[in-house]
C-alpha cells in the first residue's frame, strides 16, 4: 500500500492564501480528502480582535486628546468621520439655529455642520440620505481627522 | 520657555523629541496618520490629534492639518524633527505667521541652504571652503588645462546643467583632459542641449564629514564637532562615528572655526550641519541641512550635551550660554542605524514585532519607538531603532556595539543588524581607513 | 496485527513545507489515513506546557556546554540524573574494564560511573534495578547537574 | 588578561560582569541553578553550566559545585558579583589554591573587613575616623560624663555584647546620662548576662554615605567619588545618588585622601567601598564592602569608568594606569532599585513577566536580566532592574529618572515603580535634605 499523497503545491498554495488575505487557518475538503493549513499569529499579546490590535505599553497613564471615547462609534457604519483636524460648529454663525438635529430627516448634501481649519469654514455635508440619529460633538469642539461627528442611519 | 509642544513628526524621532520635553516639564502634543494610532509617542504624549490617513502627503506633510492641530491643543512652538516638514522653508514661515514658533532656524536660511548653488556660493563668500575648481563655465581647452593644474590631477569635467552623472567625465592626468573634455561636452550637448561646461577637483576616496553646530538668537554659535558618516549605501547613512577616525583634533578646531565663525556671521540659529567631502586633509562643503539629523545622538554621547533639549531652549529665546571653549569631546560613539530591511537585498520589511528586547547596560543607549506586539507600518521610513553606544576608545566602542548587536532582539521582521556585526567585524572597518566607497564595495566583496 | 505504519516520509517532506511556508500546522487526510504536523509558534507568549517554558530571547546564538541534546532524556522516567557538577569516568582507572555496559541487567545500588568532583571521584549507583538501556556520556565528559547519566528501564 | 572567566552569580549581576567580559574578548561561563536554566546571562554566555537545585545554598552557595564548573570549562578566574560567596573569604581561598583568579581582594582582607570589630580597629589604626565614643567599655558612670562631654550629646550607650537594639539607650542631656546608664546595663544584663556598655555619638539625623575605590597589586588606589545611599527601608537600600546632595568637592577629596591612604597601606587590591554614616559634617567609618556594589553604575556614570571592566583588569595583574587626579566628576546620577514588590506592602512578587520594556534615549541606562515572557523565579533577591541616569544636574538627572519611570513597563508582576516615581515627586527628596530615616517618615506619611 503506498503512502500518503501529500499535495505539496496544494498546500504553498494555500499557505500563499493564508498570507495574502492574513487568515490564520484554512481548510479544504474534497469527498474524502482534506488538507488543513494554520499559522499561529506572531503576536506576543493574546491579541484580542480590537479595532488597533497592539498597543504601546504606557506605564503612566497619558491622555488622548478626543480619542478615546468615539473610538467605538467610529466603527458604525452610519458614522460620519471627520475630514480634517479643526474646530467643529453646529450652527452657521452664533445666534443662528443648528444646521441640523438629531432625530431629523437628513438628505444627502445636506450641511451638517462646519468644521473651522486655517481660519476657513468647510461645510460637512450628509454622505446620505437618512435619521440624524447622533450629533456626536458640540460647536467649539476640537476635532480630529476621521473623528466620527454624526451618526446617520 | 514654552509650556507645550508639537511635534510634527513621527517614529523615533518624534519619542526623542518628547522624551526632551518631558524633562524641560513641556506638555506634548503628538500628531499622528490613523497608521501610527498605536505609536509609542503618541501613547507617551500628553495630547494626542490624528491628522489624516496614513499616506504623509496627507498627515505629517499637511501643513493646514498640523497648524490646526496646534491651534486646538493651544501648543506654542513646533519641533519639526527631521525628513518630512523640517526642511521646508514654507512651512516654517507658515508656522511663525500663525503666531507659534518653529524650533529651527529661520525660513530664510532654510531657503538659502535648500537651494544648494546658493548654499555654496554663500558658503564660499563666508569664507568655508568648497570642492576646487573652476569659477563656473571653461571657456576653452587651455582653461581647463590651466585649472586642472591648479587644482592637481584627477579633475572632473561636468555639464553645467547636467546631473546624474551625465555629461560628467574624468581626467587623471594631462593626458587625457583633451578627450575628457571633448567627450564630456559631447555628452552635455546630447543630453542637455547646451554644452557648457565647468571643472571640479575629483575627490576619488573621500570620506563624508559634518559638523554639528547650533547658534542662539544673538550671533552665539558653537560646533560640537565632526561626525563621520562615509559608510552609506545609495546615500543613505548605514553606521556613523564621532570623532571620525580619519580627524585630528586641530583639524576639528580649524574646520570648526571656520564653520562657526561663517554661521555666526550669517545670523544662524538654532541646530544645523555643515556636510563636507574630506581627502587629503581637505574639508570640501558640499551642503547644508537646516534642522536635527538622525546622527545626533553620536555628538551628544561625544560632548554630554542633549542637542534638542538645546534646541528648544534657542527656540524660546534663550543664550546658548557657553562657548567654544566650553564644549570638551570625551571617548568616541558609534551609531548603528537598524532597518526593517532584508540585510542582504534591502527589501523593507514591515509587519507585525513579535520580540522587541533591546540591548541595556554600560555606555549603550537605543532610540527606539518599537515594542512588542508593534506593527511597522509599510507607508513610512524602515528606520525602526538607533543603536548608539560610547566609549572611552573607538577599540572600545566598536567592542560595545558589538556585544550590544549581539543582544539585540528583533523577531517578527527582518532587520539589518546582521549587517552591522559584519560590519563591525571587518579588519577594513576597524582600521578606520574608509571612504564614501567603502560599504558598498565591502558589500559586493562578501555577498 | 500489526502497529501503526508510520509514513516518515510524508512526515518529513510536510515538516519541510511547514518551514518553507512559515506555516505552524498541516494536517492532510485521504480515507481513513490523516496525517498533522505542527510547530508552535517561536512566540514567548502562549507558553505550550514545555519543559523550560520561556526561553531568553538571543540575536547570537550562544552554546551551553552539554546542555542542549540531553535536554530531552532528562525528562526520561528512566533517567539517573547527575547529582553533582564534575568529570565523568565510566571505569575504575584506565586500564580496568567499565562499571556497567549498555543492554546489562543492573541492581539498585550497583555502581554505574564515578564522577570526579574537588579531586573526589564519587560513585553514581543505579537507583533501581533494570535493563541499562543507554550510558549518556563517555569517559572524561563534564557533567552538570541534573544532566542524564544513563537510562534503565 | 584572562581568556575565560567563571561568573558565580545571577541575575542582572551575572549580565553586567558578562558584558563587560563580552567588551574585553574574555569568554564566558555561566553557572546557574535548575531556576535560571532560561535566565538571560544563560543564554547569552559561551558556556553554561547547571550547578544545582533552586535553592542557593545547593547552587550559588555551592563551593564545590562552582570549582567543578570552573574545572571541567577551563575557567582561568571567577567573578563572584555581590551576595552570595562575593564576601566569602573561604571560597576566596579556595579559589586561588585551585589556582584560580578571585576577582577581588585577598581572602585575608575579605575576612578582615567581615568581622565589624576588627574592621573599625584597623581602619582607625589606619587614621579613618569612627564614630567617637569610649575606648571600649566604660568604668563607671563618671567616665560616662567625661566621654559624653568630649563627644557632645546626643550619646547612645550601647551593651557590649549587645545586639538588635537591645541595651541600647539614648541621652540627649547630662540630665539624662545617669538613668540610659542605669538602664542600658539593667537591660544589658538580663538580655545577654553581662552589663559592660560602652558610648558612641548618637547620630539622629545621618546620612548613608560611601566611598568606591579601586586598587591595584601594586599598592595604588583611588577614590571614584562618594554615594549617597541614605534612601532605605529595612536596612535595604532604595534609591542612590551619586554624588551626594550634602557633599561639597572639597569633602570629597578629603574624605578620598583619608580612605585611599588607609587602603594603600593596607595593600588593599580590586574594588571595594567604606561605608561611612555622615552628619554635621563628620564622616563616621561603620564598614566596608570588599566586592562590587549593587549601585556601582551611579559611580560609572559620574566617572566615566567602566568599573568591572577595571576589576578584571586589576585581577589580571594589570597596573591602574591613572592617579586620583585623573578622576573627574561629571553630572549627576540616581539609581532606582526595581524590585519584584508590593510597592505599598513590600511583599514579593515572583511570576511571569508580561510584557517588558526597559525606558531608552539619551541618559538613561538600565541593568536587568528581565524580558517578556520571563518568569521571575521566588527562590532569589526580589530585585529585577536597576534604573539608572545621568544628566548635567541633579534637577535635570531628577526629571530624566521621572520620564524614563514613566516609560518603564514591567506587566504581570508588581514592581516598586510606583514608590520611586511618589519619591521623586516629593519636595523633600528633591530638596535633597534627607536622612537615613526620611524614607520610612516619608512612607508613614503617605501611606
Amino acid at each position: 500500500m503506498s503512502g500518503l499523497l501529500v499535495d505539496a503545491d496544494a498546500i504553498r498554495a494555500l499557505a500563499e492564501i493564508l498570507t495574502e488575505t492574513g487568515l490564520t487557518e484554512i481548510e479544504v475538503s474534497e469527498k474524502d480528502r482534506r488538507i488543513r493549513v494554520a499559522r499561529a499569529p506572531a503576536t506576543v499579546q493574546a491579541a484580542a480582535p480590537a479595532p488597533a490590535a497592539p498597543v504601546a505599553p504606557v506605564a503612566a497613564a497619558s491622555a488622548a486628546v478626543a480619542s478615546a471615547a468615539p473610538a467605538d462609534l467610529s466603527r458604525h457604519p452610519g458614522a460620519v468621520p471627520s475630514p480634517m483636524v479643526g474646530v467643529a460648529y453646529l450652527t452657521p454663525d452664533p445666534s443662528s439655529p443648528p444646521f441640523a438635529s438629531e432625530g431629523q430627516i437628513v438628505t444627502a448634501g445636506q450641511t451638517l455642520m462646519l468644521i473651522e481649519a486655517m481660519k476657513t469654514f468647510n461645510q460637512i455635508k450628509a454622505p446620505k440620505g437618512g435619521t440624524l440619529k447622533a450629533i456626536l460633538v458640540a460647536s467649539g469642539d476640537p476635532v480630529e481627522f476621521g473623528q466620527p461627528l454624526a451618526i446617520i442611519e | 520657555m514654552f509650556s507645550k509642544i508639537l511635534i510634527a513628526n513621527r517614529g523615533e524621532i518624534a519619542l526623542r523629541i518628547l522624551r526632551a520635553c518631558r524633562e524641560l516639564g513641556i506638555k506634548t502634543v503628538a500628531v499622528h496618520s490613523t497608521a501610527d494610532a498605536d505609536a509609542m509617542h503618541v501613547r507617551l504624549a500628553d495630547e494626542a490629534v490624528c491628522i489624516g490617513p496614513a499616506s504623509s502627503r496627507d498627515s505629517y506633510l499637511n501643513v493646514a492639518a498640523i497648524l490646526s492641530a496646534a491651534t486646538i491643543t493651544g501648543a506654542e512652538a513646533i519641533h519639526p524633527g527631521y525628513g518630512f516638514l523640517s526642511e521646508n522653508a514654507d512651512f516654517a514661515e507658515t508656522v511663525e505667521a500663525h503666531g507659534l514658533v518653529f524650533i529651527g532656524p529661520t525660513a530664510e536660511h532654510i531657503r538659502m541652504m535648500g537651494d544648494k548653488i546658493t548654499a555654496k556660493t554663500t558658503m564660499l563668500a563666508l569664507g568655508v571652503p568648497l570642492v576646487p575648481g573652476s569659477d563656473g563655465e571653461l571657456a576653452n581647452l587651455e582653461e581647463a588645462h590651466e585649472v586642472a593644474s591648479r587644482v592637481g590631477y584627477p579633475v572632473l569635467i561636468k555639464a553645467a546643467a547636467g546631473g546624474g552623472g551625465r555629461g560628467m567625465k574624468v581626467a587623471h592626468s594631462a593626458d587625457e583632459l583633451s578627450d575628457a573634455w571633448s567627450m564630456a561636452r559631447t555628452e552635455a550637448r546630447a543630453a542637455f542641449g547646451n554644452d557648457a561646461v565647468y571643472m571640479e577637483k575629483y575627490m576619488d576616496r573621500p570620506r563624508h564629514i559634518e559638523l554639528q553646530i547650533l547658534g542662539d538668537n544673538y550671533g552665539n554659535v558653537v560646533h560640537f564637532g565632526e561626525r563621520d558618516c562615509s559608510l552609506q549605501r545609495r546615500h543613505q547613512k548605514v553606521l556613523e562615528e564621532a570623532g571620525s577616525p580619519a580627524i585630528s583634533a586641530e583639524q576639528r578646531d580649524s574646520i570648526g572655526r571656520t564653520a562657526t565663525e561663517a554661521l555666526s556671521r550669517m545670523g544662524y540659529r538654532n541646530a544645523g550641519t555643515l556636510e563636507f567631502l574630506y581627502q587629503d586633509g581637505q574639508f570640501c562643503f558640499i551642503e547644508m541641512n537646516t534642522r536635527l539629523q538622525v546622527e545626533h545622538p553620536i555628538t551628544e554621547m561625544v560632548c554630554d550635551v542633549d542637542l534638542v533639549r538645546e534646541q528648544i531652549r534657542l527656540a524660546a529665546g534663550e543664550k546658548l550660554g557657553y562657548t567654544q571653549a566650553d564644549v570638551t569631546f570625551s571617548g568616541h560613539a558609534i551609531e548603528c542605524r537598524i532597518n526593517a530591511e532584508d540585510p542582504t537585498t534591502f527589501a523593507p520589511c514591515p509587519g507585525t514585532v513579535a520580540v522587541y528586547h533591546p540591548p541595556g547596560g554600560l555606555g549603550v543607549r537605543v532610540d527606539s519607538a518599537l515594542y512588542t506586539g508593534y506593527r511597522v507600518p509599510p507607508y513610512y521610513d524602515s528606520m525602526i531603532a538607533k543603536l548608539i553606544v560610547h566609549a572611552p576608545t573607538r577599540a572600545q566602542a566598536i567592542a560595545r556595539m558589538q556585544r550590544a548587536l549581539d543582544e539585540f532582539v528583533v523577531e517578527g521582521i527582518k532587520t539589518v543588524i546582521p549587517l552591522h556585526r559584519a560590519i563591525l567585524e571587518d579588519p577594513g572597518f576597524q582600521s578606520g581607513d574608509y571612504t564614501i566607497h567603502w560599504l558598498e564595495q565591502f558589500m559586493a566583496r562578501t555577498q
